[in-house]
This record gives structure tokens, sequence and C-alpha cells, in this order.
């Protein structure tokens, strides 16, 4: 076991020792899994810093014989050999690290799931080892098998632990991210096919190198290109999600534990950009090309689309969901300029984004658990009964509107950034949504804080009205404290995020032809 | 004679020339059941210390079953209401015309005999089973209970026994190596399969008196049970071709016993100067006889007796005798 | 030898024709022969004497279908017997044995119907 | 010629059959059809082993093993159907729908 | 005939232990006293089978022979799916030692040696090299199924099966004979590879394209490929589970066994109608490819409204059947593979799903999914287990029934143009199979008990089954090289064609 199985596999050991634990025992229940969280948590951290300090992150690949699919006499010795294979760059390594402190600071957040907690934290868990994973594969098939881990993980614990109407959200869920795999599948097998190989890398030379071409098993014309960059896009914008295919998104932002949001908001949907990045621009950059307008136009939809919907919600989870949509939307804005500076903004969106969904649904978290609802219109002036709960709250706002110094604003800036060399006219619809933003998050989160006070709702489990609710505990202010605190390192220091990517970007922009 | 013929290429004049020659055979046949129904009924007769007729005919009643049959044509011939018409008339035929066919194979000298079959065995049993089909139809169009019980009776019976007697010609078969029946004749030149095959005689033996329903396994017409069984309702000349059927079979199964055991035409050591055509005619009376006297000497079985007899002691004992003579014909031959 | 063949069977079409010829044309004498005096007592079902009743086509018992099965496998089985026989001398050893353990699952079916009561008339 | 005319007679044998197997609801003379099909069949193989452009004996085998198997199933549909009737006292099969559609 | 002596009869091991066990079993079970329990046969049985494919297993090294004048022989696709047949037989066999019924006859011996005829037949038509003898085995497999079926005999719904399985198996017979009959008229020899190459020289097109059409419908009744699935259901409903999981596993490789041997060995290079200079079989390849999407389609959506576990199980084995004539229709270079590796894993995710169905049919008395509400509460290592068979079914990652897809994605795909129309099928079929297969799911896992009785203890047949299934489809999810090393045994079955 060398360095990046044990990062990706050491949430296991937790769902091991969990599995002694007796059901009844929260507290034990709570300590394990959130402790099971802190590996990854740490053996990130380390890489992180490491590869800060100029350590070549290729030495950390891992690659290991697993299966050979055939081994007919004229094939090479190489073809359909697949392996188990880890390997991480620059790009992946933000991802992991993403995963691992939104991973740890859920598990800590999960103190509000009080039911069946043993086989929640399995799942949780089992959630993190997918996420991690995907980050981590070097291999398409290892990439996939971690993305349905995270499948069937999200299917339990929302259809299992989430709200009222969450057998709807699971299946709808499942639907969606089914279809999305499953065209992925239909991507990956023919590549698979063709090249015999599904390493990342290799196939990229293959698909790239005229030379290597030569070794495919079976030609891909160039039109079988575009139809396979084409599936991966559509398998992806399922996961994104673009709309019209955000229907999904909705219902599992409002109807999920919020922990787990936490994780899909913050995590998940970032599996998506990720993709786009890795394998539509990794693979395919000529055909990139082709859908690059059609990519820029469906962020700006997507952008205006989530911006205008939030504007009209009075729940606070409708809110967020849709200004999820609608940063999704700045992704796909970063990506279609197809420049450094869109991808570079595309990546710190992502990023950013995971760090303020994340805040913002642990808050909403909190408020779901002490009023016993997230309506906006039962809700008000909390600034006075939980003021530090409405500090945070209202820097989530901020963040999520992209106040400059916070980390929403870098990825934002530097995808328009991007956008507007290559499609002015594009970028400047796409900039009203910006303005809808701050919009939808100041009209929410204000009336929340400092509306009129509508302290008549009881929260659930008390019968008498609550006169102070308490404030953020100390298990919720500290996770806040700590995406807050990430929130503005980045937007401050976004260079923190930018010299990781550096390497893997240039790669990138050469396979784009500059 | 019948050779020269059957080589000739098939013309309609052959085909009429056949015609007179199955005829003729029909005539011989008709003659010997009117005289077999006789002897029976004198022997019988005889047997039980009786004469038998003796009023038609001079001493010996040689006119009675010829009186008899004008009886029956001139007697009328009622069909229920509650008879399905149809196959009410048809059944006699359907019984009577297969007993008449498979007589086409069989050899009954040298020189006459009619169809040659390289299948001929085969043939026999394949049609003989046809029968079965115009009783029970028989049965069931008179809708008449004792018929019906009757029929279905006769074709348990009729089954269950075809397969000892189909099992048993097999050891012939198998000794023989032909299904030709002249060439079962022929090989028993020397040796009769009855010394051969006594066991499977025996079997065959007892399985055709009871595919020819006749005492002890006459149940299917059990006068005290059943009235009179399938043709129960039936008068007249109709019931007359039952009976027919059921003595052309007599016929039949007599002349197939001489062929697949007593050597047919061949004579017995040193009397080689009799003609073929007597030497069948005794052994075939012979075995006639023997039905004959069986009629008169056993009891009648149970119905459960008479199935469990087929299944349980028959079939065994055929099965065995098969591999017995398997094992004879591949060490000894 | 194909003129033995056709005429062989021409011969059993001609048997099958008197066969049938044979009471057509004894009961179309009869006809003209034997009187026709119906009535309503002389259509009756005969039930030794009583008036019929109910339907004779009643249902049967399950035996007799049972052994019109069995009846129906042992006869087929054993028309591989006659081919086999016939050849007998020229295949030899190989084909005893062969024919044996046909015999041998033959036997088998038969004490399975035995020993499962099929065989009971009773 | 020959052998066009009897290809001809089995095909049209198969189809009624086929046809009544499809569309009777008596059971019995649905398995009565089967057996007409599988009788079709016979006919084929006779012929083929006779009058086709490859004559062979495998013909009249085939034939046999076709008509064993025939007798087997039929055995078993008859105890399939007398098993039924003892239920159901029916032989029809639209009446057999006790099952889920 | 001194070929037939000097034979190597060792060859045919693994069928002379199945026939001799069987026959054994049937003499032990007539012999014993009715009321002494029959149970120990069913055990002796599933040894005989375990035994069998240990013979098997030992035989694989042997080089490809045929004995009998060519009518049996022993080749690499033989043996492979003979492994696979017996292994499924031996499941079963366990299911049925552990299989209890509430309702319909006592325990009878006959179930233990019928399913080792079948299975008899359905390896018998693995190793057919000869018309004759593929179409007497698959008899014999068939005719010992009908049986099986109805075996209940107070069952109505038994009955029931029984007799449309036989209406049906029989129509399918006829068909498929009819169409052998004019492939021999064509080539005057029933030995397969003589009749592949004498069909090269065949110059009617016609009747050949119709005796294929003949055959493939008559194989589709078989796999219960759409539209010749009706019986499926109905027939799957009504036998008894272990009969049902039989059907549906082993009959069904049984089915594309005989589909390989029957139509690519013969057709593979008989020459097609008209100027296509390709082979009859890839002519004919849109009408496999329409078959087999209709079956995926049908199979998966009609599936979504099944509330029988059985009948749920029976549709999705449809679809399932779907996939395979998918990975049959593409005839690319890994087809057998694929197909392998494929019934493989879907051997070891049905039965053990019939394993547990079979437990809650014979604990409930029935096979409504409610039996299965709430069963993680009281049994969460069954439920696990049944959730993972489901997981495994749908495809998801980390279980057999992934690798298995993928193999027959990428075999769909690998050739250019790929069979991209049927790849995008399957990947639609496969997600609408998520519904019913995350039904289950929920069911056991997030609805309240259904009833406050808990099930009984799961004998030790069962157990013994779930356990095995379970190991086998994780073993194949993580670690496919298990698989593919015995698949590389049979180097990727070159001598399958002659």
């Amino acid at each position: 076991m060398t360095f990046l199985s044990l990062l990706v596999f050491s949430p296991l050991l937790g769902i091991g020792l969990l599995a002694w634990v007796r059901k009844t025992e929260t507290n034990m229940i709570q300590w394990i899994g959130t402790a099971a969280t802190v590996p990854p948590l740490l053996l990130s951290l380390f890489a992180f810093i490491q590869s800060v300090r100029g350590f070549p992150l290729e030495r950390l690949d891992e690659a290991h014989h697993w299966v050979r699919l055939a081994d007919f006499p004229f094939l090479t010795d190489a073809a359909y050999v697949i392996r188990y294979e880890l390997g991480i760059d620059g790009l992946s390594l933000l991802f992991i690290v993403l995963t691992a402190v939104l991973g740890t600071l859920a598990a800590v957040a999960s103190l509000l799931v009080n039911e069946e907690k043993k086989g929640y934290f399995m799942w949780l868990l089992a959630l993190e080892v997918g996420m991690l994973g995907v980050f981590a594969a070097a291999n398409f098939i290892w990439f996939f098998f971690f993305l349905e881990v995270t499948l069937v993980a999200m299917f339990l614990l929302v259809g299992k632990w989430g709200g009222f109407e969450r057998e709807r959200a699971a299946y709808s869920y499942l639907l969606y991210n089914g279809f999305g795999s499953a065209l992925l599948l239909v991507v990956i097998a023919v590549l698979v096919a063709r090249t015999g190989t599904a390493n990342f890398a290799l196939l990229g030379d293959m698909l790239h190198h005229p030379v290597a071409e030569g070794q495919l098993i079976a030609p891909l014309t160039s039109e079988a290109r575009h139809w396979l960059l084409g599936g991966l896009l559509l398998a992806f914008a399922f996961k994104l999600p673009a709309v019209p295919l955000h229907r999904w998104l909705i219902r599992v932002h409002v109807e999920a534990p919020p922990p787990v949001v936490m994780l899909h908001a913050g995590v998940l949907l970032k599996i998506a950009a990720y993709g786009m990045i890795r394998f539509g621009i990794g693979l395919f950059p000529d055909e990139f090309r082709a859908f690059a307008g059609v990519i820029a136009a469906l962020g700006v939809v997507n952008i205006l689309y989530g911006a205008l919907l939030a504007l009209r919600q009075h729940e606070l989870k409708h809110v967020l969901a849709y200004s999820s949509v609608s940063h999704m939307g700045v992704v796909l804005v970063g990506l279609g300029a197809l420049n450094e500076a869109g991808i570079q903004g595309a990546i710190f969106q992502s990023i950013a984004h995971g760090l303020i969904a994340a805040l913002s649904f642990l808050l909403v978290g909190v408020l779901a658990d002490r009023w016993g609802t997230t309506d906006i219109r039962r809700l008000g002036g909390l600034a006075a009964s939980m003021p530090v709960f409405s500090g945070y709250l209202l820097t989530a706002a901020l963040a999520l509107l992209g106040l400059p110094g916070l980390a929403g604003f870098v990825g934002e800036f530097t995808a328009f950034l991007g956008l507007f060399a290559k499609k002015p006219i594009l970028a400047a619809v796409g900039a009203l949504g910006l303005i809808f933003a701050a919009a939808y998050s100041l009209k929410a989160v204000l009336n929340v804080t400092f509306g009129r006070a509508r302290g008549s709702q009881p929260p659930a489990g008390q019968s008498e009205p609550r006169e102070a609710v308490a404030d953020l505990r100390m298990n919720e202010a500290v996770p806040a404290f700590i995406l807050v605190a990430l929130i503005v390192a980045v937007g401050v220091y976004p260079q923190l995020l930018a010299g990781q990517l550096a390497a893997a970007l240039e790669t990138m922009m050469n396979g784009l032809g500059g | 004679m019948m050779e020269q013929w059957l080589e000739s290429a098939p013309s309609w004049s052959n085909i009429a020339l056949f015609f007179g020659l199955g005829a003729l055979l029909l005539a011989v046949v008709l003659a010997f059941v009117t005289y077999s129904i006789l002897a029976e009924r004198k022997v019988m007769g005889f047997m039980q210390g009786r004469i038998g007729p003796n009023q038609v005919g001079g001493r010996f009643g040689l006119l009675q079953t010829v009186a008899d049959v004008l009886k029956l044509l001139l007697k009328e011939d009622t069909i229920p209401k509650a008879a399905d018409r149809p196959l009410y008339v048809l059944a006699p035929v359907i019984a009577f015309a297969p007993s008449f066919m498979v007589l086409a194979v069989v050899p009954f000298t040298d020189a006459f005999r009619f169809a040659d079959l390289g299948v001929g065995l085969l043939y026999y049993i394949a049609v003989s089973g046809l029968t079965i089909v115009g009783v029970i139809t028989g049965g069931w169009a008179s809708n008449n209970k004792y018929a019906l019980l009757g029929g279905m009776r006769a074709a348990a019976q009729m089954i269950s026994y075809e397969i000892p007697l189909v099992m048993s010609a097999l050891g012939v078969v198998l000794l023989a190596g032909s299904m030709n029946l002249v060439d079962i004749v022929n090989a028993q030149q020397d040796v009769w399969f009855l010394f051969a095959q006594p066991l499977a005689f025996l079997i065959f033996l007892i399985a055709a008196v009871a595919e020819l329903n006749r005492t002890p396994f006459d149940l299917p017409e059990a006068e005290s049970e059943l009235v009179a069984g399938f043709h129960v309702e039936y008068s007249g000349f109709r019931w007359a071709f039952f009976m027919l059927a059921e003595y052309v079979y007599m016929f039949a199964m007599a002349a197939l016993i001489t062929v697949l055991f007593l050597g047919g035409w061949h004579p017995v050591a040193f009397l080689g100067w009799i003609p073929g055509a007597v030497w069948f005619a005794l052994k075939f009376c012979a075995v006639v006889f023997v039905f004959i006297w069986f009629r008169a000497t056993f009891p009648r079985v149970r119905a459960d007796q008479l199935m469990e007899f087929a299944w349980k002691v028959l079939l065994p004992l055929s099965l065995a005798n098969i591999v017995l003579t398997a094992v004879v014909k591949a060490w000894f031959f | 030898m194909s003129n033995i063949y056709a005429n062989s069977y021409a011969i059993v079409f001609v048997f099958l024709c008197l066969g049938v010829l044979l009471p057509v044309g004894a009961l179309t004498l009869g006809r003209w022969l034997r009187p026709h005096v119906p009535s309503e007592a002389k259509e009756t079902t005969y039930e030794s004497g009583n008036n019929p009743f109910h339907d004779s086509r009643i249902q049967f018992q399950v035996r007799y279908y049972l052994f019109a099965l069995l009846f129906v496998i042992f006869d087929v089985e054993t028309v591989f017997f006659y081919p086999w026989a016939v050849v007998y001398d020229q295949l030899g050893l190989f084909a005893f044995v062969e024919m044996v353990l046909f015999i041998t699952l033959l036997a088998l079916g038969l004490i399975y119907a035995w020993k499962k009561k099929v065989l009971r008339w009773m | 010629m020959t052998l066009s005319a009897y290809l001809a007679l089995s095909l049209i044998l198969f189809c009624i059959g086929l046809y009544g197997a499809l569309t009777k609801r008596n059971t019995v003379i649905v398995l009565i059809c089967i057996e007409l099909m599988l009788n079709a069949v016979n006919i084929n193989f006779v012929a083929f082993a006779k009058y086709g452009p490859h004559p062979s004996v495998h013909g009249h085998v085939f034939a046999l093993f076709a008509i064993a198997v025939a007798a087997a199933e039929a055995a078993v549909g008859l105890a399939a159907l007398i098993a039924f009737y003892r239920n159901r006292k029916t032989v029809r099969v639209d009446e057999a729908n006790s099952l889920k559609h | 005939m001194n070929d037939v002596w000097q034979s190597d009869w060792s060859l045919m091991t693994p069928e002379w232990i199945v026939l001799a066990v069987a026959v054994v079993l049937l003499l032990i079970d007539v012999a014993m006293p009715d009321e002494r329990s029959r149970r120990p046969l069913a055990w002796g049985a599933a040894l005989g089978a375990v035994l069998a494919l240990g013979a098997t297993a030992a035989l694989i090294p042997a080089e490809p022979a045929s004995i009998l004048h060519g009518t049996f022989r022993l080749d690499s696709f033989a043996k492979a799916f003979k492994l696979l047949l017996l292994a499924g037989g031996a499941l079963a066999l366990l299911i049925v030692a552990g299989w209890n019924p509430k309702e319909g006859s006592r325990y009878g011996g006959e179930f233990a040696y019928l399913l080792l005829f079948a299975l008899l037949g359905a390896m018998m038509t693995a190793s057919s090299g000869d018309l004759l003898t593929l179409f007497v085995s698959v008899e014999l497999l068939t005719v010992s199924s009908y049986i099986l079926a109805g075996l209940r005999k107070t069952v109505a719904a038994s009955n029931e099966a029984a007799l449309k399985y036989v209406i049906n198996g029989g129509i399918a017979t006829a068909v498929m004979l009819f169409g052998m009959s004019y492939v021999f008229g064509l080539t005057g020899t029933t030995n397969l590879n003589e009749i592949a190459r004498r069909l090269q020289e065949t110059n009617e097109p016609y009747m050949l394209a119709l005796a294929f059409l003949l055959l493939l419908i008559g194989v589709s009744f078989k796999l219960a490929a759409v539209p010749f699935h009706m019986w499926a259901p109905d027939v799957y409903e009504g036998a008894p589970v272990p009969a049902t999981a039989f059907f549906a596993v082993v009959s069904k490789t049984a089915g594309f066994v005989l589909l390989l041997r029957l139509l690519v060995t013969m057709f593979a290079a008989a020459p097609a109608e008209g100027r296509d200079p390709s082979s009859l079989l890839l002519s004919m390849q849109p009408a496999i490819a329409v078959l087999a999407g209709l079956t995926m389609i049908i199979g998966s959506v009609v599936a979504l409204r099944q509330r029988s576990l059985k009948r749920l199980l029976a549709y999705s084995s449809i679809a399932h059947a779907g996939y395979l004539l998918a990975g049959f229709a593409a005839m690319s270079w890994a087809m057998i593979d694929s197909l392998w590796i494929y019934l493989l894993a879907y051997l070891l995710m049905n039965m053990g799903a019939f394993a547990i169905v079979s437990h809650i049919v014979d604990e409930t008395g029935s096979d409504d999914w409610d039996g299965l509400t709430g069963l993680y509460r009281h049994r969460p290592l069954l439920a696990a287990a049944l959730g993972l068979f489901l997981l495994s079914l749908a495809g998801i990652p980390g279980t057999a029934g992934f690798i298995a897809k993928l193999h027959l994605f990428i075999g769909l795909v690998v050739t250019e143009p790929g069979h991209y129309v049927l790849a995008a099928v399957m990947a639609i079929t496969t997600v609408i199979s998520y519904v019913y297969y995350f039904n289950l799911i929920v069911q056991l896992f997030f609805r309240p008990l259904f009833s406050s009785a808990p099930l009984g203890r799961m004998s030790a047949g069962l157990s013994a089954a779930v356990v095995l299934c379970a190991l086998g489809t994780l073993a194949l999810g993580w670690a496919p090289g298990l698989a593919y090393n015995v698949l590389a045994q049979f180097d990727h079955f070159g001598d399958f064609l002659p």
C-alpha cells in the first residue's frame, strides 16, 4: 500500500471499525466517523505542502497489474491491460485537498444527524472514498469505479437520511447521474476498446500523436472523436448539472441531509468540472474547440437561469440550490473560453464554490436544526438571537456574490476574463448574472438575519416558542471558521492554488495548441 | 409367380391383378372366419362334453355360420338417438380395414404372398395398432356407459400388451437380422424360432391372445360386467364387422405366429415332400386350435391382474429376453 | 428393386381399398334387405333396462392416461430397438453395450414408475 | 420435382400446425398441432434423405430421434395438462391465467 | 467400429459423473421408504455436480479432441461453458437442498435428479459436434425443465407454468427442428463441421436464409428473447424457486451455448445472398441486433412494473439476455470471451439473488416484494448480500456485473464502425434497470419493517449458495484477473471453428 492508496482508502478503516460498534453508541460512532476522515485530510495536506515545496507529484504514481481483458495473438502485450493506477497532478491534488477538508468538516457537522448513525457514517465514509478515488484515479476504469461508488453512496444517503421527499430525490439523483454514468461508460468503452488502454496519459498520447495513433486497435475517425467528446461532455453535463438537466440537483439539495449536501455541492458537482477539464480538454483538445461556443453559451444560460430562479425562491435551500446551478455556469463559461485564464477560472470557481457551498449548507443545516425550517418567510431577525451564526451567514452570502477578497471573486473574475477575450458579448450577458447573484444572496440572507424577527416558530422537538435559540455550537463554529478562513485565504492569495495548477495548465494549453 | 409380378413395372393392370388376388384372399379369409367360428363352437362343444352346432348343414352344422351371417344381414340396424352418428357409422370400418390390411405382408408360402416390405414386421405392428382407434371410436360414439367403459378398457389393454408383443418379436428380428417376414421365415430353415426363442414365443403368444381380446383376456367384452363392451349398441351387420375384425385378426395373428416362430412354410425334417402350403396350413391350424383351447380352459382374469401382468411381468421379461438374446448372439455366433 | 417397393405399396393400397369396400358394400347390401322400422324405444341408449341418466361421457380415472403416457414412451423407444436389431450382426460388441445401456435406462424408467405406484390398476 | 412436392407438403403441414398452435384455445388441439409441426419436420428429413441433393441415411436417423423426442414431449405435455385439469377443471389455454401479466 | 473402443472415454468424465450420480440418486429415491426425507439426495446431487466440475477443471489442459465420430467434441469452448453450467447447476442444487416450501407437494427426490438430467443435457449441448446430439441434448434439457416447472403438482400456478412451458417449448423445438431439416437437406450430413464446409458450396441462398431464421427463432424462444419471451415470466413465476433459478441461469447459459454452437459453427462461413461477399451470419447481424435491442428494452421496461420478485427477476433475466444478445450481435473477435465472462457474472449474481428470494418465498409464502421490506433491520447480512447482488445486476463497479458489462461494451465498440446504437440502447436500459434494482434496495434498507415476525433461520443449502455467490460476485468485481486467468486457459476458443 503506497501513499495514494492509503490516502484514498484510509476511510475504509473507519467503516471497518464502525461495523463493530453497537448501533446505540452514537457518541462513539460520531467520534470514530469523524476520526476516520482525518487520515486522508492529514495525508492530503502533507502532499499539498510537499508539492508546494517542490516535490514532484509523479513520484506518487502507483500502478499494479489488475486484469488483462484480452490477449489475442494479434494484439501487443500491453493491449487491454487494465491496471490499478493512481496518480495525481496539481489539479487533482487541489480537488483531493478540497475533498479531504470538506469530508472532515461534513463529518463534524454530522452531529446533527441522529437517525441510524452507524449506517450513515459508513456510507458517508464510502462516499469520501469514492470522491478521493475519483480525483486520484489515473485510469478511466478506476475513475468510473470511484464515480459509481459515489453514486450508490449518495443514493443511500439521500434516500435514507434525507428529508420528507427523500426517496424521490434519491431516484432523481440516481436516474440523472445514472444516465450520465452510462453515457460515460460507453465513451470509456469506446476509448478502451480502440486504444487498448485506460490510462489517461497513454490515452492522451495515443489520441494526440500521429505516430502513436498507428497503434490504435481500431481507427478513430475524426467524426467518432467528435461524438466521443460530445458524449463525454453530455455525461458530465448531467452531473454538473447544466440546464436543462438540473432538476435533480434542486431536489437533492433540498432533501439531502445538510452534511451530505456539503459534500455534494462542495465536491461531487466538481467532479463534472474536473472531468470536463481532464478528459474533454485533456484528451480531445482539437475537437473541444468545436464545442467551446456551445459550452460557453450553455454556461451563460446556466448563470442567468440559476440566478433568476434563485431570486424567486422563498426557501433558503432552494436559493442555494439554484445558486449552485448558476455557479456551475461560471465553470462552463471558463471552459468555453478555452484559454488559460478561462480554464484557470473554471478550476478556481470549482474550488471556491466547493468551499462556499459547504459553508452555506453547513449554516443551513444549523438553521434547519434550530428552527425546523429554512423558509425565508418564516425566519428573520436572527442577527439578534444568533449573532455569530448571522455573521457567518453574511460572510457566506458575500462570498457567494463574489465579493473581491473572497474566494468566489477570483474564480468568477478569471473565468469571465477568459471569456471576454474570446466572446465579449456573451461574457457581458453572463456578467449580468453576477448582479443577480448579489441580489438573491443578499435578499435571502438579509431577510433572515436582519429582517423582522419572527420568533413564533418553535423548532423541531421543542414545544414552547423559542426566545433564545442557541447560537453556533463549538462543533459548528469550528468548521465554519475553517471554511471562512479558507475562503478568505483563497480570495486573498489565489497563488496558493495557481501555483499548483501551473504545470497542469501548461500541458493542457500545449494540447490546445497555444 | 408373385415374385415376377412384384418385379414388373408398376401399372394399372398390375393393380387390377393385385385387386383380383386380394379379393381372392379376402374370400379365403371370409371362408376361414366362417369355419373358424364353427370350429370354435364345435371344439368348445367337445371340450365341454357337448356336440355343438349340428342342425344346419348336416351333422357337423357346416352351414351354421352361414345362416348366422344371413340372419345378421337381415336384422334391423338401429342407431341410438344419443349416438354420434358419423363416428358411429365409421367405427366398424376403422376397426375392420386394418385387420385385413395387415394380411398384405404375411407370406403364406414361398410363392403365395403379397407385398414384400423390408419392414414387414413393423408394418404389421403399426397397422394392427389402428384397430384400437376403431374400437374406442365405437365406444365413444355409442354414448353409452358400458360402451365407453368397454372401449377405454379395450384401449388400455391393447396398448399395454402391445409393448411386450413388440418387444418379444425383437428377439426374432435379432436372430434373423431382418424385419422382412420372408427373410425371417428363411432364417428358420434349420431351427424354428420357437426353440431358439422359447421365452419370446411364450410372451408373444400371451400378448397375442390379449391383443385379440380373447379369453382369458376378454375383459373389454366381458358380458357379465359390461354387457358386451364397446359394441353394446351395435346390431346387425355393423356388429358383425366388429366380430369379423376380431376373427380376421385371429387369422392374421395365427399366421404371424406361424411365420415368426413356427418356421412358416418350412417342413419338419424328412417331410420335405409335403408342399409348403400344407405345412403352413397345419401349423396355422395348430395355433388357431390353441387359441380355441385357451378359451375353453382358462377363466377370465381380473382387470387389475390383467394390466399389472403386462407391465410387471411381461415387459420386464421381454426386456430380459432382448438382453439374453443379444448376449447369446454376441458370444456364441 | 424399386419396382418391388412400388408394387408392394400398391398392394397395401389395394388391401386398404378392399378393407373399406367390404364393409361399405356389405352394409349397402344390407340396407336393401333389412327392415327399417324405427321407434322411440329402439333408439334409446341401452342401460340394462333402466332409463339412461346423466351423460355417459364421464370423466375417467387418471390411471387410463397414465398408462397411455407409459405406452407412448415405451412404444416409441421400442422403435430404436428395431434398426438396432437388424444391424446387430454388423455392429458387434459396441452395439451390444450401447443397447444394454439403453435397456438399463428403460428399465430404470419402469422401476421408477413401478415404485411410484403408477402400474397399480386399482 | 419430387423433392419440391414433399417440401411443399411439409411446409403446408408445418404452417397449419403453427397456425393451430398459436391460435387454438384447446390445449389438446395445441399439443396435436405441435405434433403436426414435428411430423412436417420428419417429412422434410426423410424427403431430403431420399431425394435431397445429398441423399444420406442420417435423415432417417434424425427422423427417428425426432419421433422419439416428440413422444417424450407429448407425454410430458399431456401429464402437465392432466395436472392442470385436475386443479382447474379446464383444458383451455386462455383460462390458464392465474399468473399475472 | 474399433475406433469406438479406442476413443478416449475419459473426455466424457464429467458427463459420466453427472449421469451416474443421477441414476444412483434415482435408485436411492425409489428404494427409500416414503416417509424419509429426500433432502440428502439434493446434497448428493450438489456433490455430484461439484465432482463433475472438478473433473471438467482437470480436463482443461487436454488437447481438443472429438470422439464418437465427431459427435462429442471436447474443445475449449465445451470446457469453458461446461464449467459455467456445472457451477450454475451446483448452486441451483444447493438452493434445492435448502428449499423448504410452505405450500405444494412434499419435498420430492425428483428435483435432485431431474435437475441433474437437465444439467447433463446442457453439458452435452456444449460438447455436441453433431446436429443430432445437439438436438437430443437440448431436448433432454428442456423436457426435464418442463417437469421441473410443474413439480409442485397441487399448486395451480406450477401446473400452469409447466403447461405454458411445454407448449411454448414445443413450438420452439418444432421451429428449430424445421430449420435443422433444411440445413440437413442442403448438406446431407449432420456433423457440424462438415455442414459448415458444405454450406460454403451451396447455392440455395433463400433456403439457407430460411433455415437460419428458423433456427434463430427457435433459439430465441429458448433464450426468451423478445418477441418470443411471453412464456418466461409466467413460467418463472409459477415454477418452484430453485427451478426458476435453474431456468434463469443454467438454461439461459445453455441457450447461448446452443446459439453459438449452432449458428456460429454452421453459418460463419456460409455465403450470403446477393453480391455481399460477407458470410450469412454477418449479413444477418442487423436482425440479431434488432432482436437484442428489443429484448433489452422490453425486458427492462416491463420489469419496472413488477412487484413479484420472481417476475421481476424474470424480466431482469430477459433484459440480461438482451445484453448478451447484443454482445453476440457485435460479433467482434472477443465475442465468446465476453459472453463467457458475462454469463459467469450473471450466474453468480442471479443464483445469489434467487437463493435469497427462495428463502423469502419459503418464509412468507408469497413472492411479493413486501417480503423484503425492512429486511435490513433484523437480517442485516442477508440484506447486504441481496443488496450486493442487486448492485451487481445493475452493473455497479466493484461487483461482477460491472466487469462483465464493461467487456460487453468493449466488444460492441471495438470494431469500426462500432455498434453504437446497440451500446446506447444497452446504456439506457441499464439506467432503466437501476430503477427496479434500486426499488428493491429501497425496500430492503429504507422502509420500516413489513411484518413483525422475523424470518426463520436460513437453511444450510441456501446459506452456502448465498455465501458462495457473494464471494464470487465480489471476487470478480475486485479481482477479475481470477476469472480472466481461467479464460486465458481456453486460448480464446481458437479451436471453436474448424
